[in-house]
C-alpha cells in the first residue's frame, strides 16, 4: 500500500544523487590551481567591502511574513476548492469572508508603507562610485 | 517494509533535533530544523496523512523556516557563536529536568496498547484532502474564521514591531 | 506498526525541544526549540488520528500549524525590535527587570 | 450553514471582530487615532451591553456545538468586556500624555478581546486552543507596543518565549486527551471510561498550560516583568481581562470535561493555591515599585481564586465569577491611578517613595486609590470583601479549612503592602521637589469614578449579581 508513494521516493533519491554527483565530479575532474586573485570574491571588478552577509532592510522581513500568511490562506482554500460542489451556499460566503479578512490585512500592509522601497532607508549600502 | 522507513525517518528526526540545539552557528540550527521537519513529514506519509505531509514541507519548511533564515540574515547573527558557554551547571539541571519529563511521558506512552490498525481503505481516505475539506468546512467552520482574525492580528502586530519608523510621535 | 513507536518518538522530540529552550541563550534558537516542541505534538496528534481513524486530530494539526506560523511572524518581529534596542539577542544579557 | 439565530449566539465575538478590522482600516487610511479611539470605545460598550443581555438568555451550544453560549460563558464575556471597555477608555489619555500614542494599540486590544471571547465561549479544545493563541499573540505585541523602550520590548520577548514554551505543553495536553478520549469536545472527554496513563498525562499537561496563563506560582515568572514593562493601562488590560478569560475557560474545562476526576485535580489545585497565595504575598511585601507590587498582588489574587477551584462546587464557581468581577473592577482602577501618577512625572515614577504626599494634591485620585486598595485587601463595604468571603465560604462548605486559614493569613499580610501605598500618599511628607500634579482629563476621572462606584455598589448589595451567578446550572452539577 506504500507503492503509491514510490515515485516520490525515487524523485528524492534522484535529486540527492545528482546533487552529490555534480559536486564530486566538478571537484575531482576540474583543474584545480588556486591563485590569490582567483580566490577573492568577485564584485564586478571592485574589491568587496564588509562581509558577505550584509544587513538587509526590514521590508524583506515583512514580505516574507506576508508570504507565510497568504501561503496559509492557500492551504485553507485548497480543501475548499476540491469539495465546494458538495458544500452548500453557506461555505461560499464563509470562505469569501475568510479571504476578505486576510485581504484587509494586505491593504493594511500596503497603506503602512512597508512595501515602498525607495522611501524606506535600505540598510544595503550603495557602492560608492 | 514500513518499519525500516520509520526507523530511518525517526533517527534522522532525532539526529536533526539534537543537531539543532547543539550547533554553534544559528544558520546550522535552522537548517537542522528543516531536516527535522522534512523527516517528520515523511512519518506523516507513513501514517497516511498525505495532505498534512505536503503542507508541513510547503508551509513549515518552506515559509516559516525561510522567515527564520531571513531574520538570521537580517540580524547578521552568525557572529554570535560565543554565546555557547562551556559546560555549566545549568545544562546539567536542564538535561536532568528533560530526562525526568521524558521518562514520565514514555512511561505513560508505554501503557498505550493500541496498535495501528491494518490500513483499511477507509483509513486511506482519512488523510486525503477531501476528508479534511469535509470536516474543515462543516464542523470546524468557526475555527477557520477565528484563524483568519488570528493571522490578521499577527500581520498587524508584526508590522507594528518590525517597522523602523515609530508612528507614536507623528500623530501627537 | 505499534502506536507507541510514534508516540515515543514525539515524546523524545518534545523533550529535546524542552532541553533546547532551557539551555540555549540565543533567542532565535530558543524559539526554534519551541517550534520543534509544537511540531512533535503534531506528530502525536497525527498518530492518534490514524489510530482512531477520524480526521479531528489532523484538523487540530492544521490549526496548530497556523498558530505556529502566526507565532513565528510575531516572535521574529519582537526579536527584530529587541535587536534594534539592545543589539544582542543573547537572552541572558538583557535582564533589565530583575527580581 | 449557520442560520441567523446561531450567529446571534456569538454576537459579542462578531461585534469585536468587525470593530478590530474597522479600527485597523482606520489606522491604515487616516493617521488620526482619535476616531479609532472612539470607534473602539463605542464597539466595546455595545459588546458589553450585548453580553450583559445574553446573561439572561438561554444556554446551549451552537456552530456544531463548537461554541457554548449563555450562563458561565455569557458572564465570562461580561468580565472580558468590562476589563476591555474600562482599560481602553484609560489608554488614550495615558499614552498621549506619555508621548507614546500608537494608533495600532486599539486594533491589537480588540483582537486580543476577540481571542478572549472565543476562549470564554469554547466548548471544544480546538476553539479553546485558537482562542488562547489569538489572545496571547495580541498580548505579546501589546507588551512590546512601545518598541523604542528597552523595558517594554524586553518584557515582550520574555512573555513571548515563555508563552511559546507553555503553548507546547498546552497543545501536548490537548493531544493526549484527544488520544485518550477519541474526541476534542469537552463533553466527550468527560465520557471517557478507561482512564489510562495517557489520560492523566493529558490532564496534567493541560493544567500546566492553564496555570501558566493565569500565572499560578511556579509558572508566574513572566508576570512581574511583563506587567512592569508594558504600558500601565495595557497592564491593566492584561491583568484583568486576560486573567478572567483564562479562569472562566478553566471553569468550563474542569466542570465540563473533567468532572468525574474532580477529587484528583482539586487536590492538585489545593497545593498550587497555597503556593500562589503565600509566595505571591511574600514577594509583594518586599516590592518598592508600586506597579510591580500590583503585579505580585494579581498573582496573590489568582491564589484566592484557586481556592474556589479547589472547592469545585456550583457555589464555588459562582463565587469565583463574582470574585473575578470585583477583581477586574478594582485592578483596572488601581492600575489607572498608577498610570495617572506616572504621566505626571515620567515613566520611572512608579517607585513608592515618589508617591510621598501626593494624596493631598489631587484629593479625588487619592480617595479613589484608597477605595481600590481597601477593596483589594477585602475590607467590608467593598466588592473585594464579598468576593473573598464567598470564595472562603464555598471552600469551608467543602471542608478545606486549612486552605481558608492560609487564605485569611495571606490577606492579613496583604494589608501591609496595600496600606503602605496609602501611608506614602497621605502620611509621608514629600522631601523632593514639590510635585505639582496635572489635573487628569474629564473622561479619565469619570472612568475611575465609575469603577469606584461599581466596586462600592457591588460591595453593599451584591445580592442581585450573586443570585444570578448561582442560577447558572451549566457549570455547576
Amino acid at each position: 500500500m506504500l507503492e503509491q508513494y514510490l515515485p516520490v521516493l525515487i524523485l528524492v533519491e534522484l535529486a540527492i544523487i545528482l546533487a552529490i554527483a555534480f559536486i564530486l565530479l566538478s571537484r575531482l575532474l576540474g583543474p584545480n590551481r588556486p591563485a590569490s586573485n582567483k580566490l577573492g570574491a568577485y564584485e564586478s571588478g571592485m574589491d568587496p567591502i564588509g562581509q558577505a552577509r550584509d544587513r538587509y532592510s526590514v521590508s524583506f522581513y515583512i514580505i516574507a511574513m506576508e508570504f507565510i500568511v497568504f501561503d496559509l490562506e492557500v492551504i485553507f482554500i485548497y480543501p475548499w476548492a476540491v469539495r465546494y460542489q458538495e458544500f452548500g451556499e453557506g461555505t461560499l460566503w464563509a470562505m469569501m469572508l475568510f479571504i476578505f479578512i486576510l485581504f484587509l490585512g494586505l491593504i493594511y500592509t500596503l497603506k503602512k508603507g512597508s512595501f515602498d522601497w525607495d522611501t524606506e532607508h535600505t540598510a544595503t549600502r550603495k557602492p560608492r562610485l | 517494509m514500513e518499519i525500516y522507513l520509520f526507523i530511518l525517518f525517526a533517527t534522522l528526526a532525532v539526529a536533526a533535533a539534537v543537531g539543532m540545539i547543539t550547533s554553534k552557528d544559528t544558520v546550522n540550527s535552522a537548517l537542522f530544523l528543516v531536516v527535522n521537519l522534512i523527516s517528520v513529514a515523511g512519518i506523516f506519509l507513513l501514517l497516511r496523512a498525505q495532505f498534512l505531509a505536503v503542507i508541513q514541507i510547503l508551509v513549515y519548511g518552506g515559509a516559516i523556516m525561510v522567515l527564520f533564515l531571513f531574520v538570521i540574515m537580517l540580524l547578521n547573527l552568525s557572529s554570535e557563536e560565543n554565546m555557547i558557554s562551556r559546560f555549566s551547571v545549568k545544562y546539567a539541571i536542564a538535561f536532568l529536568l528533560g530526562v525526568v519529563v521524558l521518562s514520565q511521558l514514555l512511561y505513560a506512552i508505554a501503557s498505550v496498547t493500541g496498535t495501528l490498525p491494518y490500513v483499511s481503505p477507509e483509513m486511506e481516505r482519512v488523510g486525503t484532502v477531501e476528508a479534511l475539506g469535509d470536516a474543515l468546512f462543516s464542523t470546524y467552520m468557526l475555527p477557520v474564521l477565528v484563524t483568519a482574525i488570528l493571522l490578521t492580528a499577527a500581520v498587524v502586530g508584526a508590522i507594528l514591531l518590525a517597522q523602523r519608523k515609530f508612528s507614536g510621535k507623528e500623530n501627537k | 506498526m505499534e502506536l507507541y513507536w510514534f508516540l515515543g518518538l514525539s515524546a523524545v522530540l518534545f523533550t529535546i525541544g524542552v532541553i533546547g529552550v532551557l539551555t540555549r541563550k540565543n533567542a532565535i534558537v530558543i524559539f526554534m526549540s519551541a517550534e520543534l516542541m509544537l511540531n512533535s505534538v503534531n506528530l502525536s496528534l497525527v498518530s492518534f488520528s490514524a489510530q482512531l481513524g477520524d480526521v479531528h486530530g489532523q484538523i487540530l494539526v492544521f490549526f496548530a500549524l497556523c498558530v505556529a506560523a502566526a507565532e513565528a511572524a510575531v516572535g521574529l518581529a519582537i526579536i527584530i525590535a529587541i535587536y534594534r534596542n539592545n543589539l544582542t539577542v543573547d537572552v541572558s544579557k538583557i535582564h533589565l527587570l530583575r527580581w | 450553514m449557520e442560520s441567523a439565530n446561531e450567529l446571534l449566539t456569538i454576537l459579542p465575538v462578531i461585534i469585536i471582530g468587525t470593530a478590530g478590522l474597522l479600527v485597523m482600516m482606520v489606522d491604515a487610511f487616516t493617521e488620526n487615532s482619535r476616531t479609532a479611539y472612539w470607534i473602539t470605545v463605542l464597539f466595546s460598550a455595545i459588546g458589553l451591553a450585548v453580553s450583559v443581555n445574553s446573561l439572561f438568555g438561554p444556554t446551549g451550544t451552537s456552530f456544531y456545538n463548537m461554541i457554548a453560549y449563555g450562563g458561565t460563558a455569557a458572564f465570562g464575556a461580561v468580565l472580558v468586556m468590562t476589563g476591555t471597555l474600562f482599560s481602553v477608555m484609560l489608554t488614550r489619555e495615558y499614552l498621549e500624555k506619555t508621548g507614546r500614542h500608537i494608533a495600532e494599540v486599539y486594533s491589537m486590544m480588540l483582537f486580543a478581546t476577540f481571542g478572549m471571547l472565543v476562549l470564554v465561549q469554547s466548548n471544544n479544545l480546538v476553539t479553546l486552543f485558537l482562542g488562547i493563541e489569538t489572545m496571547s499573540i495580541s498580548l505579546y505585541v501589546l507588551a512590546g507596543l512601545v518598541k523604542d523602550e528597552k523595558k517594554g520590548v524586553e518584557a515582550a520577548l520574555k512573555y513571548f518565549l515563555l508563552g511559546a514554551f507553555s503553548t507546547g505543553f498546552l497543545l501536548y495536553g490537548i493531544a493526549l486527551l484527544y488520544g485518550a478520549s477519541g474526541s476534542t469536545f469537552l463533553v466527550d472527554i468527560a465520557a471517557t471510561d478507561e482512564k489510562g496513563l495517557i489520560y492523566w498525562a493529558g490532564v496534567a499537561l493541560l493544567l500546566v498550560g492553564f496555570f501558566f496563563k493565569v500565572s499560578a506560582v511556579p509558572f508566574h515568572m513572566w508576570t512581574p516583568d511583563v506587567y512592569q514593562g508594558a504600558p500601565t493601562t495595557i497592564t491593566a488590560f492584561m491583568a484583568t481581562a486576560s486573567k478572567a478569560a483564562g479562569f472562566v475557560a478553566f471553569i468550563l474545562v474542569l466542570s465540563r470535561a473533567l468532572p468525574d476526576v474532580r477529587a484528583e485535580w482539586s487536590d492538585v489545585i489545593w497545593l498550587f493555591a497555597i503556593f500562589t497565595m503565600v509566595i505571591g504575598n511574600i514577594l509583594a511585601l518586599v516590592q518598592d515599585n508600586v506597579k510591580r507590587m500590583l503585579a505580585y498582588s494579581s498573582i496573590a489574587h489568582a491564589g484566592y481564586v484557586l481556592i474556589g477551584f479547589a472547592a469545585a462546587t456550583g457555589a464555588a464557581y459562582s463565587a469565583i465569577l463574582f470574585y473575578l468581577f470585583a477583581y477586574t473592577l478594582m485592578n483596572v482602577g488601581a492600575f489607572g491611578i498608577v498610570a495617572y501618577y506616572e504621566w505626571n512625572k515620567g515613566l520611572d515614577f512608579t517607585e513608592i517613595k515618589n508617591y510621598a504626599g501626593l494624596g493631598y494634591q489631587q484629593p479625588l485620585m487619592g480617595v479613589l486609590m484608597s477605595v481600590f486598595l481597601f477593596s483589594m485587601v477585602g475590607i467590608p463595604p467593598f466588592a473585594g470583601f464579598i468576593g473573598k468571603y464567598r470564595v472562603f465560604a464555598a471552600a469551608i462548605d467543602e471542608g478545606l479549612i486549612s486552605l481558608v486559614i492560609v487564605g485569611v493569613l495571606a490577606s492579613a499580610a496583604s494589608v501591609y503592602y496595600y496600606i503602605r501605598v496609602l501611608v506614602y500618599l497621605y502620611m509621608k511628607e514629600d522631601e523632593g521637589a514639590q510635585v505639582t500634579l496635572v489635573k487628569p482629563g474629564m473622561l479619565y476621572s469619570v472612568t475611575l469614578v465609575i469603577l469606584a462606584v461599581l466596586t462600592l455598589y457591588f460591595g453593599i448589595n451584591p445580592g442581585s449579581l450573586t443570585d444570578l451567578l448561582l442560577s447558572f446550572k451549566d457549570a455547576a452539577y
